[in-house]
């Protein structure tokens, strides 16, 4: 496979040996004293730059990453060319990261609340210790919870929590344990696959937000460019919000809240009526559906009236994807109905009518990853685990909670009462960068280090088709002048229970040791001994290998419509009215972790352009109906809590759907992120998949209430609604063979229509008859 | 070359002498203006023979009518421009404009029939504004596609109208004098024309209410013709000239000539027609700082139109360069530039010059050839266009250099001379110095003498 | 400064491979020190970002569809801001760049009426960063005052950095060494950097070959970018499938 | 005091004393006047500071409105500067009877005025403390000049040149009355006065020199008074960026325009003086009949530039600028703005000026000449702000521009400042040239034509008269 796929690097690549990836030379005496009165000062660069190649466990699913540190300070971040996942893909949230690194609000203390009323103070690191070991002695039921992860943090807080007899429980706030569920019952696999966008000729996709942040957005990112580049692939995504992928989609689709299935379903219709595939795969697709219910209940024509959607655009999809390479994803809103995992296994079944398994440019499935010193999963526990969970907090059976990456107090919705919860805890032991409400709520508040301070390895989420392990690795002191003195969280677990290691640095150079010793000399680094193997990884920000593949491609097929239970949902009719689909989303602040970044509240919305706000997006038409206005504060009032925003109308809403990202309203943060906005997802009602006990967050119904004001909503666009004056203008867009001259012809000719200036229809022999009328 | 001494020559006081004087010029004619008439009859008739021989060979083809269009532009708009000096001083209540104003008025409508013969053909050959299914850019928007053609003839015929107008109502009193002071068939015009004017307090204020009014009136329609027609014959047949000034520029031009007119008119008056005492030093002097000061304004439309356009540097900007000043006619501009303005300006800049009888004759005869290289200069690289191009955003092709055939040096010629006929011929009729303007000038102004300056005391009725 | 030989920096932007995800935005914001772009400055439409992804409207729910386009300084050969500075502050350097001299800067904002792809910014307050963020600032970039223009340098800075390398191991600068910060943050690689007057480079293939995508914004002004856009496919551009398909004209 | 003499004229010992009431003695309401205007003017000044200290983010300026109202005010007060030689050269040379005791006030209007504008540059600019270098060559040893083909360096030298030029006409104009002063003043006074009126004894040699020089700096001035607005309307013509700027009538149209405005506010300033100073004998009715004439004219040739750049701005057909018209004429609050531009600017004062009564009732003379000049001021609002609101085809970076508070108090302060300036000159020179009003008297007489008794003038026979 090729590795450096940019020249640079390639370049570098032989020159460079141990971690340091770049090294600028000497600067030469006489370009340091040419001087030019009429060039920028940017003419004269001084100083020595080194990129680092690392990862960043949370924010960015194990994508490589590599950091530009410059006289001790993180200055850049950008993707790793060389790391398979993301292949130097990056995301704008990367860099952000850098700002909750130094952000001015970064805690530096331990903090204590001597009593449950009381306020939290500073305390010093020895006393705080004690306090600690005294919380999660042998005796003490403990509960550790992270976010999702796979990784040494993860395998030593398993750990812990076996050594204290506890549970290690995760939370996500817009989980998708149904994905995972699918993606089991399908697959008999754990690992999400490997969806080979970049050699696909058609992606279809269920709410799966892939362009914009779907499990691993960098990488697909690179795909959709390389889907995009040549042979150009075909897009189709079906979710009811716009979402970036929808924007970027050849063709949308924006069924009712719910119905994605009947969407599949139609499709497979198409494709099975019209014999488009193989006899073979239409077998393999229906012997377990029931008797006809494909073929005979979901024609396109029905699939309308019941829907909405146009029957020719399903037509359109169907007869595109059963063509060549083609791909059909689901997640996101579609497998968080209360019928989420009947539509997100629906979805991917067709994968299988359009056998697309374990095929170049298809579905390529992920060989499951043993290693030692490695733990965790990426499925979080659903929010049937947690409620019981929950309630245990409440009765007092837990007396100390270890918490660690997730803001459960700000992502949990109300109907959980999740700080009721924490109340009846003992002791709640937080580490924490920056305050936030679940630090805010607990007892002892440990600075945590951020990722550009610590060791750290982890199993990407999706893998590449093969085994990988992404490296982290220190690029900043964490001690001494100018560092932030933070704690590590695995070394302070390591404290407390020495029994599971020596060091957060000596497991995570365990783990690739072990690696080294399985590979055989295979995979990205060769070496001859632990220490320049180690070099190679911290080189190359990770190890992975081609050959450790999932040769056994086993499709386990069942009949999905013992998932589809009573939703209640999507059946609701969606006319205009009072009641209205709410769909929480997430953009640049993910849920909340980087409200903390001005850049990252200052980074406009792909759809809306909105910063710094909390928005609700709604039709244009209906806002119109409704009088509302651009910037009207809205309030949404839904069955577990109301929220205040300000509303952007626009035209690519659904009727009756109302959109919100999440990210803000935190109660306790930083100055950039605490009193604005407001938190979707406290208002989420608790609904859940009975299937899969997964959290329904797409299911929540909202009533809308104009508080009469109006607020300028801070937005990078203009003040008009940006519909091109001029066909073309700026944006060109051409039928695939036309050259853009060809188009700027037709523009230039539909622009004469438009002034009525030009007959509307094409033979232009004889004179205009609408530019005589009136006369 | 200037004349010594003050008033040597001043109108007789004597209204009957003027009078005299002043008819005697309608009444003789010597046998060289009989052979120049009948020269210019000729030249004449070869012009209409080429403007036909051009209809018939090139009529279908508009990039080759070029040169007509600007023989039609620069024929209406010097001999229209002409009557606004006279126009310009009565509303100004000025004096000094009383003896030429007859001349300024003749002029304006001298070339009546010249203008309406040459437009039929070109309006045969001017496009419509939709051409291929598509509507080209121009002031009409969205009227019919006939709109140029009908309202820039019917503004031709209004402005013939107006000047016949304007001339007759202030020639009213001396037609009043010709029916009273003369036999034949004179008589028989005076009497027709003169209305019954006999001169009564209150025919006189009507005169010089109605004399505004025209005045006024012709003035609106001379911008209206020069808006309308330096539009549609040449501005909108090039794809992307947008040219805010550029009608206006065009008028001036035409104002420019006017007064060169007057000015030649005036002189030949003077020396041929020996009414030196009626056109002396001071009516030429005045006529030099006006044709000096349109060269000046001229000049100073053109250049805000080229700054712009030099400056913006956009694709059109350019097209208009390349088409108007250093393309195919790039020549001609300079000529044009040279005579209507570089040369009248550095002329006319000295007071000796202007203070003297030949001086603003030459800058009148150097401006008015300028302005004709200007005509030729914009209308003949406008029609040379490809009319396919019409509908771009900006002119692609610029077009060669068209020079004038055969056809066109005759139509030239003819259409010149048939002017100068006409006035001939009008000549015959009414007297070139309006008698009752002398008279009236007489009475307010009386050169006298103050102290120890030389003067004129001038009366300033309301 | 030094050069051997001319060049001429130039990008090539495909906005088919566009997909909004604003990466390079925040990336020119970090790699250039642009001031904080906090919630006045949105509101008052005064928010800063060198490079800017623009999102057109097409047609109506549900036949509804955003293009998205980046737009930065074009650094036109022929660029309008230039003439009209009194101060020379903006300037055309011998590598194709339309160079900002912060130094030179006295604020009139001429350049940024001159120029039609308002890809220029003003610092309408002083800029400031609390103590702990100005470690991430980057020293090789200046921190433009109050009251100058500022625009997009191509991150002239990389590529003084990359030339010089390249002087220093004695080699000609390879095509693809320098990037800039948007281009490295792209991860579809919508953006394609380079020298145009390198005939083998990928940007002066992509801008020269007639693959014939390619355009450049409003060419009516004759400004002659140097950033070539290739225009967005779109397959299904002359099928109606909607039940109300719209045209984009309103 | 007998205020005739036999021959009916003004005795010069009365126009003395009366027109130099000014000078020689203050009227009553000067100093509370003087004072207000000059707390105001503080505070301008204060604010300006503020502004320079913390940027121009105290503006409501944004992207892409980068101009706004600093420009707006600095054309406006460039037009009004047009007042002066206006009136004092071109009819001078046209040889105006009327214009004589008008002509001071006039240029003293143009000088200020132009000081005036000049400031504006400077509290528009981002670094004001850094503006020298726009003007002056600087840096020499690092060959780096100002940039020539910058329409914004042609202005300041326009604009000082004119400035030069304006200064030394009044200083000519001035001398004969400098002279009169120092014959009645006493003290520090009459030393300054000597020192100004250049030894002037009024014999016939000096006042040929005067006559010429004031003729010769007209005919000099004329070409300057042009070049001035027409290179400030460049600075918009030659932008192909902003729609509606790029317009080749944008010269002669600001002329017009700036004419327009200026005349009309020497009228505003004739009325007031006649008012303040009580100068009914001098600035009399027929002086307003007259300008309002000329003013007819010049506001229907503006109307006639006014309809040609609309009608252009259409014919182009370009869909930002159908936008940005649309925005301009329909658009609330656009439109009410346009719409008030065009009833103060042409539609309300023009048809009353077409009634004699009107033209010598100096009260409505009064009204309406202000009235023209509100027009005149939101006619260059109105093409600088929406033409940059709508700038290009980025719909997407299309913006408002409301101005901030800011903004309009130096707006506000520019008129007290100049008002303050003309104020204190009064103090210290006559308003109205005593020469020109004596020689006028000398030079009218009257005849009796028929019954009617018509009045006359005598012309020196180098002139020829068109008025």
């Amino acid at each position: 496979m090729k590795l450096n796929r940019r020249e640079f690097l390639s370049l570098s690549g032989k020159s460079a040996a141990g971690a340091v990836i770049f090294a600028a030379c000497s600067i030469p005496e006489k370009e340091l004293i040419v001087q030019s009165p009429v060039d920028m000062p940017e003419d004269l660069v001084r100083g020595i730059d080194t990129w680092y190649a690392t990862s960043w466990n949370e924010g960015a699913s194990g994508d490589g990453i590599l950091v530009r540190v410059l006289e001790g300070r993180v200055k850049k971040i950008k993707g790793n060319p060389d790391h398979p996942v993301n292949r130097g893909g990056a995301r704008s949230n990367l860099d952000s990261a850098i700002q909750l690194h130094y952000n001015p609000d970064r805690l530096h203390d331990h903090k204590i609340r001597r009593s449950k009323k009381g306020i939290l103070s500073n305390i010093s690191k020895n006393e705080v210790n004690k306090l600690i070991s005294n919380a999660t002695s042998k005796d003490k039921k403990i509960v550790v919870v992270t976010n999702p992860t796979r990784s040494t943090e993860g395998w030593v807080s398993q750990k812990f929590a076996e050594s204290r007899g506890g549970r290690y429980l995760t939370f996500e706030a817009l989980e998708e344990s149904n994905l995972y569920e699918a993606i089991y019952d399908i697959f008999e696999t754990n690992e999400i696959p490997h969806f080979d966008i970049a050699n696909a000729d058609n992606v279809l996709s269920f709410g799966a937000n892939w362009i914009q942040n779907w499990i691993s957005p960098a990488g697909y990112g690179d795909a959709f460019g390389k889907l995009r580049s040549g042979n150009r692939g075909f897009i189709a995504h079906v979710e009811p919000r716009f979402s970036l992928t929808a924007a970027n989609s050849d063709l949308w689709i924006s069924p009712t809240p719910g119905k994605e299935a009947e969407i599949a379903l139609s499709i497979a219709n198409i494709i099975i009526k019209d014999k488009l595939v193989p006899d073979s795969q239409i077998k393999d697709f229906l012997n377990k559906f029931p008797e006809g219910k494909v073929e005979f209940g979901y024609d396109p024509v029905d699939v309308q009236t019941r829907t909405g959607v146009s029957a020719k655009k399903i037509n359109e999809i169907a007869y595109r994807i059963s063509k060549g390479n083609s791909i059909v994803m689901a997640g996101g809103s579609t497998s968080a109905y209360t019928n989420g995992k009947f539509n997100t296994y629906v979805a991917f079944s067709l994968n299988i009518l359009l056998g697309s398994i374990g095929k170049k440019g298809g579905v390529i499935l992920n060989p499951e990853i043993k290693s030692d010193y490695i733990g965790g999963e990426a499925k979080p526990n659903s929010i049937k685990d947690w409620q019981e969970e929950l309630a245990q907090w409440r009765a007092g059976y837990v007396d100390t909670v270890i918490i660690k990456g997730v803001d459960i107090a700000y992502s949990m919705p109300n109907s959980l009462d999740i700080k009721g919860a924490l109340a009846n805890v003992e002791n709640v032991i937080s580490f924490g960068n920056i305050m936030n409400e679940t630090l805010d709520a607990s007892d002892i508040i440990i600075p945590e280090t951020t990722f550009f301070e610590e060791w750290g390895s982890e199993i990407p989420n999706p893998l590449p088709g093969y085994k990988t392990i992404s490296l982290q690795q220190p690029v900043v002191i964490k001690e001494g002048p100018g560092a932030s003195g933070a704690v590590s969280y695995v070394d302070k677990l390591i404290d407390l229970e020495p029994s599971i290691g020596s060091s957060n640095k000596s497991l995570v150079k365990k783990v690739f040791e072990n690696e080294y010793n399985n590979s055989q000399n295979t995979g990205s680094v060769i070496a001859e001994n632990e220490n320049s193997f180690m070099n190679g990884v911290q080189q190359r920000g990770g190890f992975w290998n081609t050959n450790e593949i999932k040769d056994s491609k086993n499709i386990r097929l069942r009949n999905p419509f013992e998932y589809s239970n009573g939703n209640s949902f999507s059946d609701v009719d969606s006319s205009y009215g009072e009641e209205f689909h709410l769909i929480p989303f997430t953009n640049t602040l993910m849920d909340g972790k980087l409200s903390n970044s001005p850049w990252a509240q200052q980074t406009a919305d792909g759809i809306t352009t909105a910063v710094w706000q909390t928005w609700v997006e709604i039709n244009s038409n209906q806002a119109k109906e409704l009088n509302i206005k651009e910037g009207d504060i809205i309030f949404l009032k839904s069955d577990s809590g109301e929220i205040k925003c300000l509303a952007y109308p626009h035209p690519a809403v659904q009727p009756g759907t109302l959109c919100v990202p999440t990210g803000q309203g935190t109660l306790k943060g930083g100055r950039y992120s605490s009193d604005r906005g407001s938190n979707v997802l406290k208002i989420l009602s608790g609904k859940s998949d009975e299937e899969s006990g997964a959290f329904a967050w797409a299911s929540t119904k909202v009533s809308l209430k104009r508080a009469g004001g109006n607020e300028k909503l801070p937005k990078f666009e203009g003040n008009v609604e940006a519909f091109p004056v001029e066909p073309g203008v700026p944006v060109l867009v051409v039928a695939p063979g036309q050259t853009a001259h060809e188009a700027e012809e037709e523009n230039h000719h539909k622009y004469q229509e438009i002034l009525n200036f030009r007959k509307h229809d094409d033979e232009n022999n004889n004179e205009n008859p609408k530019a005589e009328k009136g006369h | 070359m200037t004349i010594k001494g003050h008033h040597k020559e001043w109108p007789p006081s004597d209204p009957k002498i003027v009078k005299d004087e002043l008819f005697s010029s309608t009444i003789k004619g010597s046998s060289t203006l009989k052979l120049i008439s009948k020269i210019l009859g000729l030249l004449s008739i070869l012009g209409l023979v080429g403007l036909i021989g051009k209809f018939l060979i090139d009529g279908g083809d508009q990039t080759q009518w070029g040169y007509v269009a600007a023989t039609l532009a620069f024929i209406f708009s010097v001999t229209g421009g002409a009557p606004l000096v006279a126009i310009a001083p009565f509303i100004a209540k000025a004096n000094w404009a009383r003896p030429i104003s007859r001349m300024a008025h003749v002029i304006g409508a001298s070339a009546i029939v010249v203008n309406i013969i040459i437009m039929i053909p070109l309006l045969w050959v001017l496009p419509p504004l939709v051409v291929e299914g598509a509507r080209r850019r121009s002031i009409w928007f969205e009227a019919p596609v006939y709109s140029p053609h009908f309202w820039d003839t019917l503004s031709l015929i209004m402005l013939a109208i107006a000047g016949l107008g304007l001339l007759y109502v202030s020639a009213l009193p001396d037609f009043a004098i010709m029916r009273d002071n003369s036999q034949g068939f004179r008589k028989k015009i005076g009497n027709f024309l003169a209305g019954g004017f006999v001169g009564s307090t209150v025919q006189w204020s009507t005169l010089r209410m109605r004399v505004g009014v025209m005045s006024t009136l012709y003035f609106f329609i001379y911008i209206f013709v020069h808006v309308v027609i330096s539009i549609d014959f040449s501005l909108s047949m090039v794809p992307g000239w947008r040219d805010a000034i550029y009608p206006m520029a065009h008028a001036m031009g035409g104002i420019q000539g006017g007064v060169a007119l007057v000015i030649i008119l005036a002189w030949i008056m003077r020396k041929y027609g020996k009414y030196e005492n009626y056109l002396n030093i001071n009516v030429f002097w005045a006529l030099g700082r006006l044709m000096f000061a349109t060269s000046l304004m001229w000049i100073y439309f053109f250049y805000s139109a080229f700054i712009v356009f030099w400056y913006g540097k956009s694709m059109s900007d350019n097209a208009w360069l390349d088409l108007l000043i250093r393309g195919p006619m790039v020549y001609v501009f300079i000529l044009g530039m040279l005579f209507s303005f570089i040369f009248p300006w550095w002329w006319l800049i000295w007071n000796k010059v202007r203070n003297s009888i030949n001086g603003p004759v030459i800058g009148a005869f150097i401006a008015l050839t300028g302005v004709f290289f200007e005509r030729i200069r914009v209308y003949v690289p406008a029609w040379s266009v490809d009319p396919k191009l019409i509908h771009d955003k900006w002119l692609t092709v610029i077009p060669e250099t068209l020079y004038p055939d055969i056809w066109d040096i005759l139509l030239i010629l003819g259409s010149i001379s048939f002017v100068v006929l006409t006035v001939i011929f009008i000549s015959r009729i009414i007297p070139f110095i309006g008698v009752w303007e002398v008279q009236q000038f007489n009475l307010l102004a009386k050169p006298i003498k103050y102290i120890k300056a030389h003067g004129i005391r001038v009366a300033k009725p309301d | 400064m030094v050069t051997e030989e001319k060049r001429s920096w130039g990008m090539v932007i495909d906005t088919d491979k566009c997909n909004g995800c604003s990466g390079c935005v925040t990336a020119c914001q970090v790699e250039n020190n642009i001031p904080l772009n906090d919630q006045n400055k949105f509101e008052r439409g005064r928010a800063m970002s060198w490079i800017r992804i623009e999102r057109y409207w097409e047609g109506e729910f549900p036949d509804v569809k955003a293009r998205f386009i980046p737009v930065l300084c074009q650094h036109c050969a022929n660029a309008p801001c230039e003439p009209v500075c009194p101060v020379y502050a903006t300037y055309h350097n011998d590598e194709g760049l339309n160079v900002q001299v912060y130094n030179r800067c006295v604020g009139t904002r001429y350049c940024a009426n001159g120029c039609p792809y308002t890809v220029r910014f003003f610092n309408y307050w002083e800029p400031v960063w609390p103590e702990d963020l100005r470690n991430h600032l980057n020293p090789d970039v200046t921190i433009r005052s109050r009251g100058i223009m500022e625009k997009c340098s191509f991150c002239v800075q990389r590529i003084k950095r990359g030339s010089r390398k390249a002087k220093e191991e004695n080699r000609e600068l390879q095509d693809g060494e320098i990037k800039t910060a948007c281009q490295e943050a792209c991860s579809t690689n919508a953006i394609v950097f380079g020298d145009l007057n390198n005939p083998n480079s990928e940007v002066s293939k992509l801008s020269k070959s007639e693959s014939d995508r390619k355009y450049t914004l409003m060419p009516q002004l004759n400004t002659d970018p140097n950033v070539v856009y290739l225009a967005t496919i779109d397959p299904l551009k002359y099928k109606d499938l909607g039940e109300k398909a719209k045209s984009n004209d309103h | 005091m007998q205020q005739r003499d036999n021959q009916n004229r003004l005795s010069q010992k009365y126009t003395n004393s009366v027109l130099l009431n000014g000078t020689l003695s203050t009227p009553r309401w000067w100093y509370p006047l003087v004072s207000v205007l000059l707390f105001f003017v503080v505070i301008g000044f204060i604010l300006f500071g503020i502004q320079i200290k913390y940027g121009l983010g105290v503006t409501g300026l944004n992207r892409p409105v980068y101009w706004g109202l600093y420009i707006t005010t600095f054309v406006f007060w460039v037009g009004i500067s047009h007042a002066g030689i206006m009136i004092s050269a071109i009819l001078r040379i046209t040889q105006a009877e009327w214009r004589r005791p008008v002509t001071r006030a006039a240029e003293i209007l143009t000088i200020f005025s132009l000081a005036t504008a000049l400031v504006f540059p400077l509290i528009h600019a981002g670094r004001t403390w850094r503006i020298v270098y726009w003007l002056i060559p600087y840096d020499a040893a690092r060959g780096i000049w100002p940039n020539i083909r910058s329409p914004l360096f042609m202005d300041p030298i326009a604009i000082s040149t004119y400035l030069t030029g304006s200064t030394l006409f009044l200083f000519v104009a001035l001398i004969p009355d400098l002279a009169v002063l120092r014959d009645r003043t006493t003290g520090f006074r009459k030393g300054f006065y000597t020192i100004l009126a250049l030894g002037w004894t009024g014999n016939p040699r000096q006042w040929k020199m005067q006559v010429v020089g004031g003729i010769l700096l007209s005919a000099l001035m004329l070409p300057i008074f042009v070049s001035v607005h027409s290179i400030v309307s460049w600075d918009f013509a030659v932008t192909t960026a902003v729609e509606g700027w790029h317009s080749t009538i944008f010269a002669p149209y600001f002329v017009i325009g700036a004419v327009h405005s200026g005349v009309s506010a020497v009228v505003t300033m004739m009325a007031l003086m006649r008012w303040g100073w009580g100068w009914n004998d001098f600035i009399r009715p027929e002086h307003f009949d007259a300008l309002a004439r000329l003013l007819t004219v010049v506001a229907t040739a503006w109307l006639g530039f006014t309809f040609l750049e609309l009608l252009f701005a259409v014919y182009g057909l370009d869909a930002p600028e159908i936008a940005l018209r649309e925005m301009q004429i329909f658009q609330y609050p656009w439109n009410m703005l346009f719409l008030i531009f065009l009833l103060t600017g042409y539609i309300l004062p023009v048809p009353m000026w077409l009634f004699k009564r009107v033209r010598t009732n100096i009260a409505l003379m009064f009204w309406s000449s202000i009235l023209v000049n509100i027009g005149m001021w939101l006619e260059r609002f109105l093409i600088i702000v929406p033409g940059l609101a709508r700038k290009s085809p980025f719909v997407f970076t299309w913006e408002a521009y409301t101005p901030s508070w800011f903004e309009w108090y130096i707006l506000f302060w520019s008129f007290c400042w100049v008002t303050l300036l003309m104020l204190l000159f009064s103090r210290v020179f006559p308003l109205v040239p005593l020469f020109e009003q004596k020689e006028s008297e000398v030079f009218s007489d009257s005849i009796k034509i028929g019954r009617a008794t018509v009045p006359t003038i005598f012309r020196e026979e180098e002139e020829e008269e068109e008025d």
